[in-house]
């Protein structure tokens, strides 16, 4: 509590209080809510996670990591064609996954530095663009240009992916290892312990002479060439490390809801991602690890609370459900407008 | 060990250097002086790789170390080959702490992780880079916790902090200085330049910017002279005088006889006293000063001294402390717009970013102010809320002032960004004199400009004095064309009125004045 | 310190009211009910709520995302919830998406007893009717026959079925649209297949309904006006049934056949208030509009909405469960409950003769 | 070379309407539909694309926030219809009321940009994608009377779609249409479309329109110049907001239909290729380039919808289609190159 009023952020403030008046409406049993939010951050956490290098390097939300997502799916569904499954496959699904990921991360970080000063809408596109692509390939290459072996994930004209893709296989296959029981609280011991461990990876990242670099970058952009340092290629680096952070944040969401909704799935994880970070009182120029972990668990407290609330408040379930949605855009708004105050005391202007 | 043929460079169509020769030993103290804009800076950023100079079309001319020819392209490379650049405009990060600073690009891991993990991904150590930190402060006898931020520390601090950023590299062969101390004080410019001597001493070749004559005599073994992007001198520091160098940087000599008008009454359009300008790099300090009603008014001063600021104070463009007079009515409110109401106007020396409206025509960027301010060149025929402007009335006006300015262009619809860098200047003094101004105030406004294009600004200020009495002041670097246009020279010293001069006086009372020696009378 | 200390106040305050919001729950059970929100779908969502107003205090009605397909997670939660209140003793979900077996799975892990009657949902059938209680759906497949035999029977010669990709991607649209066209071959009328824009993915709605405005006139000069069209998307139907008043085409049953999809924007049916939710008084003033437009007997559709219909008798036959009054549904006493329920004979199949816990219903239909 | 490169996305259209064109002609696909359809979709879209140009001129950007201005219009129109005002009077009143909503919008909207210089589009598209829920809340309960506009069933909220027929459906459409052979030009409503440009066109001749394009080419300059340049962006966004407004009117107008809820969420993204397409860098753009950039975008959806079905590639098309609209409008904002571009470069 001390360390939350120290670090005073009202989008945070105003989640906090916002998150306990709805669990409070909404009449949820709180361990209900507090299994939920487990669930939420180990299935979310790293997602989140995968947006702090880019900010550090100081490209703002990297809402590109929807690409990240999109790489992890093609991992999966490349799995489900071969008829793979178990843990070794999973595996599997990460290296195809990851080396996309870096691929893509690449020819994104291309894009940005082309796009210097409005890195933010420039990655919304590209994430538009490469949703394109993407069901371009699984709704009309599958089964024109590239044969499926798996029959059974075609839709029954023969072109094309089925629109849910079950992934049995993988259902929950990380998530039932080490699970504690503390009273009516589940704790999948060993996937809280993956979301740290990458929540720990990032931060020894930020740490690492890599990280003073994105730092450096981050802080005065082309000024640090004079210094030596290719800042082109630090921004490139950091957007590969978001991407495949991101590839790996969705495998296990995936693996976690057990279904893919193949040309869907990846659609939010960016507006999501982006709010719970947000939430968390990170800013679009600073964010820590800790505000990603904190973030999660408070936007989703949020999340899960917030329809009942509504209903219980207003009569009426759409309402609480317009509320969840704005909640969502509202703090990316939020955030931006209140950010820009905060950089309003450099000079501005050309004279600088 | 290095040496310089037949440097040029071109930004655009103007010439920034033309065939610079230049040669240093090792362990040599080499100076390069010159006034603003004369190039000493781009020819720094050459040689140390700065990437606007490879994207603005490179240069010409070879360059050698030890003999071996090179031409780096990113400033990484320059590093790698031992060479170090202190930046005028200092190439610190405010937000990270002084070790970190120092040690950018060259930080200290951990042994284990250094080892066990690619170089990029291994942990730092916070306590070796300290160390290192600090053992490159102590070289320079500055005693300062290196895990502060470098935002709250002071001016001359920082720069000492970039200074040993670039001697505790420990390849390092030949340090590049611009104007490293322009922001010193006395005694920590002597502490400094004595470590230079002794980094000299050890082997390293400096090549050293300053606008300071005094101390580039007394540290420099050779000098060289830039004026205009050319070499105009190359001597030994013990056999010139400094008369003969000051001389050589600002022109040979004056031959022309200057205006010379009877002294000006004592009617001030404008009184500032104590005026405070906080433009970085240009600080004013307190500058008491009186402008003449009618009169030419000179700035001149190395830059760094202020000489800039005046201008973006008056009009508003900088927030100033201090008081400002325009016909006797103190603080008039600090806006352009209300300066402009009141028959003020600027123009900027930032012709690039402050200058015109470059997509826009020529008689467009004349009539701009004229039709935002004063209403004028609306459409006679149109009710007033309609406020369409009647093109043929600018079209005229833009023809006019093309005649009568001498403005070499294709008509004047023509785009304003085609034209060179003198008839973009005649465009906005045309611009401004539109408006028909009380005061006007002119940075530099014959930088970038050829001389044929210089006189006839020249003679445009001269004749606007005199057909519509407007009070004129003329911030410029180039003593000889205030001279011959202005009725006093005020000359600024750190910020401050140092002395003011009448155009016809003694080119060594300038010399000393500029450089802040006490001028008798 | 001030902050501190009201924060520490609002803390106290809301975990007081925490308290007090588990502690007022009664000894009664309740049913759980959910819905797509009200701009995705009325009718599912009025079904609950006239549900709610016939059970009083007994209903909990939760509704889905906005845009289910992205936020499947929210989905799943939101029901989930539903199953951690112990006082709901059945889960009724009416909602025409797949992906929410998932959190049936969950709940039925945590509370075997707990009735889970979809009405429907659209994962893979086996897989439901292993987990779900009883799984209801309209036929769509039957519907694939039922609606261009009645498409002829008001008179077409051509069959005009507009859909496009991640819809042709659902696996009961694309046989519905296999079986259309099956019928339509064996019935001697010709099928006409037309894709739009994708309204689930880029620019929403506008431009596919943008396309049908400028392409409906079209296919109707090429193939006359005794031309059924067909729109496998609820928001088509308002342009649909639109243009056939103006071109006076064939419109036999919507996508989601029901009297409040396409008819009330199309024929801008103003409703009074006593009225609203009133099907005889909707239908009969639907019937006067089409008469006035020249086309009785041109517009079809399903008396009661099936949306409108499925949250009831769902409701009805998991109370029946829960009291004990049935231990396995069949599909006699089910006709009579739907009798009841909807005012019109249903028709139930069952969805694959191995599977007894998944039925398909159609409905009778009414002809403006 | 750089002359050639920025035009990339326009000959990429060019050639890919030529294809299609030929196709058209190929597959007997009748013309003068073709074109009709063109003209009509060139009127009730282009006022939207209109309204982009006010922010792009003042330097803000592409205004991604457009459904802020959508839902201005919206308001405006359902107000008509709760006051049942019909036929040209219905029209002009949700015209003019539609006008003053967009007013008060655009201030609060153009004081929150001026906050956030140098961000505007990423906050512009935020502030639109969290305005739609919050007008979805609205619309859920607003106290409107009008039965015909009310959920049938609830009797209490707005419908998503709400028809006009009876109201004022293409009184813009019907105005004075020139027959001619088997085109019916629809001359009212390009006459208004018209109209709207000329305003726009004027409005960039006087001194507040000429204080706007000088802000956008350098800021610095004119506030120099003495321009209050944070009133003037303010201005430009109010304009952008109002022309916004008066095209979603157009647009609902020849639709026949309001649509309220989630359906404006998107509609800024084709707005924004078709005024790139049109030739507009993202730095300034011209009325003649919004008639282009509207035609070309526009007539490839009229033509590839019914290509694609005759062709039977429908995914293909559709898809395309997509990556264009994304793909032009990152294009050009690669190739403006951020704002490292310095003003003597771009000439």
């Amino acid at each position: 509590m001390q360390g939350l009023l120290r670090h005073y952020n009202p989008v945070t403030a105003v989640f906090v209080v916002l998150s306990l008046t709805a669990l409070a409406v909404s009449g949820m049993r709180p361990v209900f809510v507090c299994n939920e939010v487990i669930t939420r951050f180990i299935r979310d956490g790293v997602m989140v996670l995968a947006l702090i290098i880019p900010i550090t390097a100081g490209m703002g939300l990297n809402f590109a990591i929807v690409v990240g997502a999109i790489c992890a799916q093609v991992g999966l569904i490349l799995a489900v064609d071969y008829q793979l499954g178990g843990l070794e496959s999973l595996a599997l699904i990460m290296i195809v996954g990851v080396a996309l990921s870096i691929l893509l991360g690449y020819l994104i970080g291309l894009c940005l530095n082309r796009a210097r000063g409005r890195e933010m809408i420039t990655t919304i596109l590209i994430g538009f663009l490469a949703t394109s692509m993407y069901q371009l390939i699984f709704m009309v290459g599958y089964g024109t240009i590239i044969t499926p072996r798996n029959p059974e994930m075609m839709l029954s004209r023969g072109v094309g992916i089925r629109n849910m893709v079950d992934l049995d296989r993988f259902r929950n296959l990380l998530d039932s290892i080490w699970v504690l029981r503390f009273g009516e609280i589940e704790v999948p011991l060993f996937m809280l312990l993956v979301v740290c461990f990458m929540a720990l990876g990032v931060n020894y990242i930020l740490h690492t002479r890599l990280g003073r670099h994105f730092s450096a970058v981050g802080f005065s952009g082309n000024r640090v060439e004079a210094l030596g340092l290719d800042p082109r290629l630090i921004r490139i680096k950091a957007i590969i490390l978001s991407t495949v952070i991101a590839c790996l944040g969705h495998i296990i969401f995936i693996q976690n809801i057990g279904m893919l909704n193949v040309y869907t799935a990846h659609l939010n994880t960016d507006i999501f991602s982006c709010a719970a970070l947000l939430a968390g009182g990170a800013t679009v120029t600073r964010a820590k690890v800790r505000h990603a972990l904190f973030g999660i668990v408070l936007f989703h407290t949020l999340f899960v609370v917030s329809p009942q609330a509504g209903q219980n408040l207003f009569g009426n379930p759409a309402l609480g459900e317009y509320f969840r949605s704005f909640v969502a855009y509202g703090t990316i708004a939020v955030a931006l407008v209140l950010n820009a105050k905060n950089s309003d005391k450099l000079p501005r202007g050309p004279w600088k | 060990m290095l040496e310089l043929r037949g440097i040029s460079k071109t930004f655009g169509p103007h010439s920034a250097l033309s065939e610079v020769s230049l040669s240093i030993a090792a362990g040599e103290i080499h100076g390069l002086i010159g006034l603003n804009g004369s190039g000493k800076s781009t020819l720094l950023h050459i040689l140390f790789g700065s990437s606007f100079i490879h994207e603005t079309g490179g240069y010409n001319g070879s360059c050698f170390l030890d003999g071996k020819p090179f031409r780096f392209t990113s400033p990484a490379q320059a590093i790698a080959a031992g060479i170090g650049m202190v930046h005028q405009e200092f190439a610190l990060i405010p937000e990270m702490t002084v070790a970190e600073n120092i040690l950018l690009s060259r930080e200290k891991g951990f042994a284990l992780t250094d080892t066990l993990f690619p170089r990029d991904f291994s942990l730092l150590d916070p306590r070796k880079n300290d160390h290192e930190a600090r053992r490159a402060l102590e070289y320079l006898d500055l005693k300062i916790d290196p895990r502060q931020k470098t935002g709250n520390l002071a001016l001359n601090i920082r720069q000492f902090i970039e200074i040993a950023r670039e001697i505790s590299r420990d390849n390092l062969r030949l340090l590049l200085l611009d104007e490293p101390t322009a922001v010193l004080n006395t005694a920590d410019a002597g502490n400094f330049l004595a470590t230079l001597r002794h980094l000299a001493d050890k082997g390293v070749a400096i090549l050293f910017t300053s606008h300071r004559l005094p101390e580039i005599r007394g540290l420099c073994d050779r000098l060289t002279i830039l004026r205009e992007g050319r070499t105009v001198g190359c001597c030994d520091v013990r056999t010139a005088s400094l008369g003969a160098i000051t001389h050589l940087m600002l022109r040979e000599s004056v031959t022309k006889a200057g205006r010379f008008r009877s002294r000006p009454t004592d009617d001030p359009i404008l009184t500032i006293r104590d005026f405070q300008v906080a433009m970085a790099g240009e600080e004013l300090l307190g500058l008491d000063l009186d402008v003449q009603r009618g009169e030419i008014l000179g700035l001149i001063s190395l830059s760094g001294h202020g000489k800039l600021a005046f201008g973006a104070g008056v009009i508003g463009q900088l927030p100033f402390r201090g008081s400002l007079q325009l016909d006797g009515a103190t603080n008039p409110p600090s806006s352009s717009a209300a300066m402009i109401a009141r028959g003020v106007f600027f123009l900027s020396e930032d012709r690039n970013r402050l200058g015109l409206l470059p997509r826009h025509s020529i008689m467009d960027n004349i009539a701009f102010s004229a039709l935002q301010h004063d209403n004028r060149f609306l459409h006679p025929s149109l009710p007033r809320c309609l406020r369409l402007p009647d093109r043929r009335a600018i079209r005229r006006h833009g023809e006019r002032c093309i005649r009568e300015f001498d403005i070499r262009c294709t008509g004047p619809a023509q785009p304003v960004g085609e034209l060179s860098g003198g008839n973009q200047q005649k465009v906005r003094i045309a611009h401004a004199l539109t408006l028909s101004p009380r005061l006007m105030v002119v940075n530099e406004p014959t930088r970038g400009v050829d001389i044929a294009a210089k006189e006839r600004i020249l003679d445009m200020f001269l004749a606007i004095n005199d057909r519509a009495g407007t009070t004129i002041v003329i911030a410029s670097s180039e003593l000889e064309e205030l001279r011959r246009v202005c009725d006093r020279i005020a000359v600024l010293y750190q910020g401050r009125l140092h002395a003011i001069l009448e155009p016809t006086a003694d080119d060594l009372l300038f010399s000393r004045a500029i450089s802040g020696k006490p001028v008798l009378h | 310190m001030l902050r501190n200390l009201t924060m520490t106040t609002i803390i106290l305050i809301l975990s007081l009211c925490l308290l007090a919001g588990t502690a007022a729950a009664t000894g009664t059970y309740k049913i759980g009910i959910v819905t797509p929100t009200l701009s995705a779908s009325e009718d599912e969502f009025r079904g609950a709520e006239r549900t709610a107003a016939k059970h009083p205090g007994m209903i909990r009605h939760i509704t889905l995302p906005n845009n289910f397909s992205e936020e499947q997670e929210t989905a799943i939660t939101q029901i989930l919830g539903l199953g951690d209140d112990p006082e709901v003793k059945a889960i009724v979900i009416c909602a025409g998406y797949s992906g929410i077996l998932p959190a049936i799975q969950k709940i039925k892990e945590k509370r075997p007893e707990m009735v889970v009657i979809t009405a429907p949902i659209w994962d893979d059938p086996d897989m439901m009717a292993k987990y779900v209680d009883l799984a209801l759906d309209t036929d769509w497949v039957q519907r694939g026959i039922s609606i261009p035999t009645k498409a002829q029977k008001m008179g077409a010669k051509t069959f005009i079925h507009y859909s496009f990709p991640t819809h042709m991607a659902k696996e009961v649209i694309a046989k519905r649209h296999d079986m259309m066209k099956a019928t339509c071959a064996k019935l001697g009328m010709q099928f006409v297949e037309v894709t739009t824009p994708d309204p689930t993915t880029g620019a929403g709605p506008s431009p596919m309904l943008q396309f049908l405005q400028e392409d409906i006139p079209r296919q109707i000069a090429r193939y006359g006006k005794d031309t059924a069209v067909f729109g496998t998307n609820c928001p088509m139907q308002d342009v649909i049934i639109a243009k056939a008043l103006e071109l006076k085409f064939i419109m036999p049953e919507q996508c989601c056949p029901t009297p409040t999809q396409g008819y009330p924007a199309a024929m801008e049916l103003a409703i009074p208030k006593e009225d609203a939710g009133n099907f005889d008084k909707i239908n009969a003033t639907i019937k006067e509009k089409a008469a006035a437009a020249g086309m009785t007997g041109r517009l079809s559709t399903w008396p009661v909405p099936v949306g409108y219909f499925f949250p009831e008798f769902s409701t009805e036959l998991a109370i029946e469960k829960i009291e004990g009054k049935v231990k396995n549904y069949d599909m006699a006493e089910m006709k009579k409950t739907a009798k009841k329920v909807a005012g019109v004979e249903v028709a139930f199949n069952k969805m694959k003769p191995e599977i007894d816990n998944y039925y398909l219903i159609i409905m009778d239909s009414i002809i403006y | 070379m750089i002359v050639r490169a920025r035009h990339v996305p326009q000959m990429v259209i060019a050639i890919f309407l030529c294809a299609m064109a030929g196709g058209a002609l190929l597959l007997e696909i009748p013309l003068p539909w073709v074109i009709n359809d063109a003209l009509v979709r060139l009127a009730m879209n282009g006022v939207l694309v209109l309204s982009l140009v006010p922010m792009l001129n003042v330097g803000i950007g592409i205004n991604f926030g457009l459904p802020v201005a959508i839902v201005a219009g919206l308001l405006g129109l359902c107000l008509t219809v709760n006051w049942r005002l019909t036929g040209s009077l219905g029209f002009t009143m949700a015209l003019a009321l539609s006008t003053v909503i967009a007013v008060c919008l655009g201030e609060v909207y153009g004081r929150l940009l001026n906050r956030v210089r140098g961000r505007e589009e990423i906050t512009a598209t935020f502030i639109g994608f969290s305005f739609i829920p919050l007008t979805n809340f609205f619309w859920a309960t607003a106290p409107f009377t009008n039965p015909a506009m009310l959920w049938p069933i609830g009797g209490i909220g707005m419908r998503p779609t709400i028809g006009l027929k009876s109201y004022f459906a293409k009184i813009l459409n019907t105005w004075m249409p020139l027959e001619i052979g088997p085109l019916t030009i629809p001359c009212g409503l390009l006459l208004f479309f018209g109209l709207c440009c000329l305003l726009v066109h004027l409005f960039f001749k006087t001194t507040p329109g000429l204080a706007i394009l000088a802000i956008g080419e350098n800021e610095g300059y004119a506030r120099l110049c003495g321009i209050d340049v944070d009133r003037m962006r303010r201005l430009a966004v109010i304009l952008s907001t109002v022309i916004g407004a008066v095209g979603i009117c157009v647009y609902a107008q020849s639709y026949g239909f309001i649509e309220l809820y989630d359906a404006p969420m998107m509609m800024a993204f084709p707005a924004a290729s078709a005024i790139l397409i049109g030739g507009s860098t993202t730095g300034r753009a011209t009325v003649a380039q919004v008639v282009a950039g509207t035609f070309l975008f526009h007539t490839m959806y009229v033509l590839s919808g019914p290509l694609a079905n005759d062709l039977l590639v429908p995914e293909m098309a559709e898809i395309f289609r997509l990556m264009m609209t994304t793909g032009v409008i990152l294009f050009a904002m690669l190739h403006h190159g951020g704002r490292h571009a310095r003003p003597s470069e771009t000439l």
